[in-house]
């Protein structure tokens, strides 16, 4: 019988290799899978690239793994916020490099490398200073570059429940990045409150089939953190 | 709150705010950009269902989380405690920049550094070379919407006028902007350049053509 | 208050114009707005061109549509099937043009035209009959057929049940085309069972939101049809 | 059922579907092609947990539905009216297809007109001038999971081999076939042409090479 559940979010990442590149789910704190991040930085793999669309918050998740120095590049849209002061400080410094993508070019890069797109044509940055050097071209009158997928060798994500199989639901707007990451990585690993039976789930309301993940990593309700006491 | 103008030739930002929210209709599919146009949903008007589009991956968005409602998985594309409404719905995003590229939102409102008279957008770098550069869905929303509006104030704190010929700071989309809400006039922008279909009080068109440098032409739209 | 429910699928297309492109969903029977097709033949709308799955079955809905010549040409995957009679008949003398395309990329170039894409390179049909003419590129080593959007001026979809902001869920395998042909055309038509009050669909259930959804045409609970006896 | 040889040369179709799903893994995720290849489906092992993924937007299908359970909105990309297991999930063709074309799925088995020694696959249209053209998801399916299997007999009603040097069929996929099970040997297709890997019953290499005409190696490859 499958079963993707992890013992532990370090035996979900144990084989993480260095110089692997890591897509981290989340916008902002919403959806970030922080107990993977931290079982990453435990684990030790360094020289990584990570594709997410924020570059860190405060001092935890992944601004921890970027103020280890354990990423050598990333891959994102908004790295500049009012807490991403360790990314910023290593960015001045020159330790490390930067790719930065419109968050929509971002979001169906990510997508067409999940679905086997080779190249699409978008209209998005088109004219402007993160184009340079694409490929261009205008069709029935609109202009529009050409962007290649993202691949990941391994994407980290955070869901709300999953099924044994790998089956995923989210809760509101952290669904953000899981589901496109989970389609464009070799092994995607999973952080969730809790695993429910086969058939627990609403087969018309999995956004996540368990076809595109590999490891479940189980981390406890939200709604016993105190962030979460408010909706509780 | 009040829309009267405050001074007899310019608008406060909620004057502009509110300017620009008469011209959303009922039933509009509407993204507000973080930052200034978040304004405008303090003066959506009352009479109107008006459905708010966040890029992270809602339509139906409700108004900012009250004390003793935050949800830290419904945020705002600001990052910001929101409300869900009856008839909200969730999606990744791909589907959200997806429905954005694809034309889908029936407005963009969205804040500006310059605007150029053909509607050319800069809004995501000052170009400093100092600076962190970050984007986040500025592009997108710049082409991501039937139309696309700007508010501002016309002239930076220094008296330089906001509208120009063409923008000297880095672009965020080409000939995007469809109307431009600004404390001393709205204008509608088009490949012909911009005019202006709404004067803030006795502001007249030399005025503006003095403050911009930019011939104008003037052609009054009733709301 | 919006409200998208037309009060008849007549009053729903009666605006459809000659020449118009029109899609309609369904694979098979599971999915088929019939009610919709069937107004649409009502309403006299000829020279059609209809982007579909298949070429109609038997002699209702799309195969009524197809025989009553007002489609003169068809987009579709899988015309020939065992009961596409009035197709079969039609296209061997002549009567109705038709254009090929493999269902992944109908299916993705659907999805383009509603996501805004320009153009993508896929890799399915390269090298084959149906990419004769075709730019085509090689990236990562793999080989790759351009493939441009498919637009429509009006989609019929058949979903499960709507609120009155045109959220939409679908049941079964009868979802198919109905969420991406709901992007893709500029007045999206769509038969429900039901309209439930707005709050009632759950925002993380929701299949299509509103935003792709013009009109709604109410044709009361399939369960009281024969066909779905089985499973009432 | 039983999956021994029904001649000392020769497998049955059902023996080419027993054989075949044995080398199905466990935990996989496969997509069986409509007609001959849902043989398969009576043969899987039964201590593996095998998914079966539809093109039509479902993972998870079960069995085809028995009478009094037929549900006109669960049908498979047969047409064929199939049932729901626990663990189930729905989605539209968008996602479906790019499941496939992705790469995700383990296994799609299909069905064949010819097949080539590099696995080039013919399995859409005969070429027939008056044929109605129809090809469904054959094209997908065809560059659409990590390894494609065929089953089909190695030789036509008339005696003709359908594994090809060169496919004179309308091709589905171009070097696409990773094996061929048929019913007098299994077949590994690569750029570097055939290997048999396994003969059945007291069929020869020789044997085989006559009838195709192609210089075929041969490596046993334990199950």
């Amino acid at each position: 019988m499958i079963s993707k559940t992890s013992e532990s979010a370090a035996a979900a990442l144990a084989d993480v290799a260095d110089g692997a590149t890591i897509m981290i789910g989340g916008f902002g704190l919403a959806g970030q899978p922080m107990q993977l991040i931290d079982a990453l930085l435990e684990q030790g793999a360094t020289d990584l690239t990570v594709v997410s669309n924020n570059a860190g918050n405060g001092d935890t998740g992944l601004a921890a793994l970027i103020g280890a120095r354990r990423v050598r590049k990333i891959v994102c849209s908004f790295p500049r916020q009012t807490d991403s002061h360790i990314f910023d400080a290593l960015y001045r410094s020159g330790g490390i490099e930067l790719e930065l993508v419109p968050q929509g070019n971002l979001a169906e890069r990510i997508r067409a490398a999940g679905a086997g797109i080779g190249a699409f044509f978008t209209p998005t940055g088109f004219g402007t200073a993160l184009a340079e050097g694409k490929e261009t071209r205008t069709i029935g009158g609109r202009d529009f570059v050409l962007e290649h997928p993202l691949f990941a060798d391994v994407a980290l994500i955070s869901a709300y429940r999953a099924d044994r199989l790998g089956n995923l639901t989210y809760r509101k707007t952290s669904r953000n990045f899981g589901p496109i990451m989970a389609g464009a990585a070799a092994t995607t690993v999973v952080q969730v409150d809790r695993v429910v039976e086969a058939g627990d789930l609403d087969p018309e309301a999995v956004v996540t089939p368990g076809i595109f993940v590999n490891r479940i990593v189980v981390t406890g309700d939200r709604f016993d953190r105190e962030e979460w006491a408010d909706v509780r | 709150m009040s829309a009267e103008p405050s001074s007899s030739t310019s608008w406060t930002r909620n004057e502009i705010a509110a300017r620009l929210a008469r011209d959303i209709p009922d039933g509009a599919y509407v993204n507000l950009g973080i930052g200034l146009p978040t304004l405008v949903s303090n003066f959506l008007p009352s009479d109107r269902e008006i459905i708010l589009h966040t890029e992270n991956g809602m339509l139906g968005m409700g108004p900012e989380a009250a004390e003793g409602q935050i949800d830290p998985d419904l945020i705002n594309a600001g990052k910001i405690p929101v409300t869900e409404l009856p008839g909200a719905s969730y999606f990744h995003h791909g589907d959200s920049f997806g429905m954005m590229r694809g034309g889908h939102l029936d407005v963009c409102v969205l804040g500006a550094f310059q605007v150029s008279k053909t509607g050319d957008l800069a809004n995501w770098s000052t170009g400093a070379p100092d600076a962190i550069p970050a984007v986040g869905g500025a592009m997108d929303l710049a082409i991501g919407a039937k139309q696309v509006f700007v508010m501002m104030e016309l002239a930076s704190k220094k008296g330089v006028s906001k509208l120009v010929e063409t923008c000297t700071y880095p672009l965020t989309g080409l000939g995007c902007v469809d109307r431009l809400y600004t404390d001393r006039a709205v204008f509608e922008l088009s490949t012909d350049g911009a005019t202006v279909i709404e004067l803030v009080g006795a502001t007249t068109i030399d005025e503006l053509q003095g403050l911009t440098g930019l011939e104008l032409r003037y052609r009054k739209i009733p709301e």
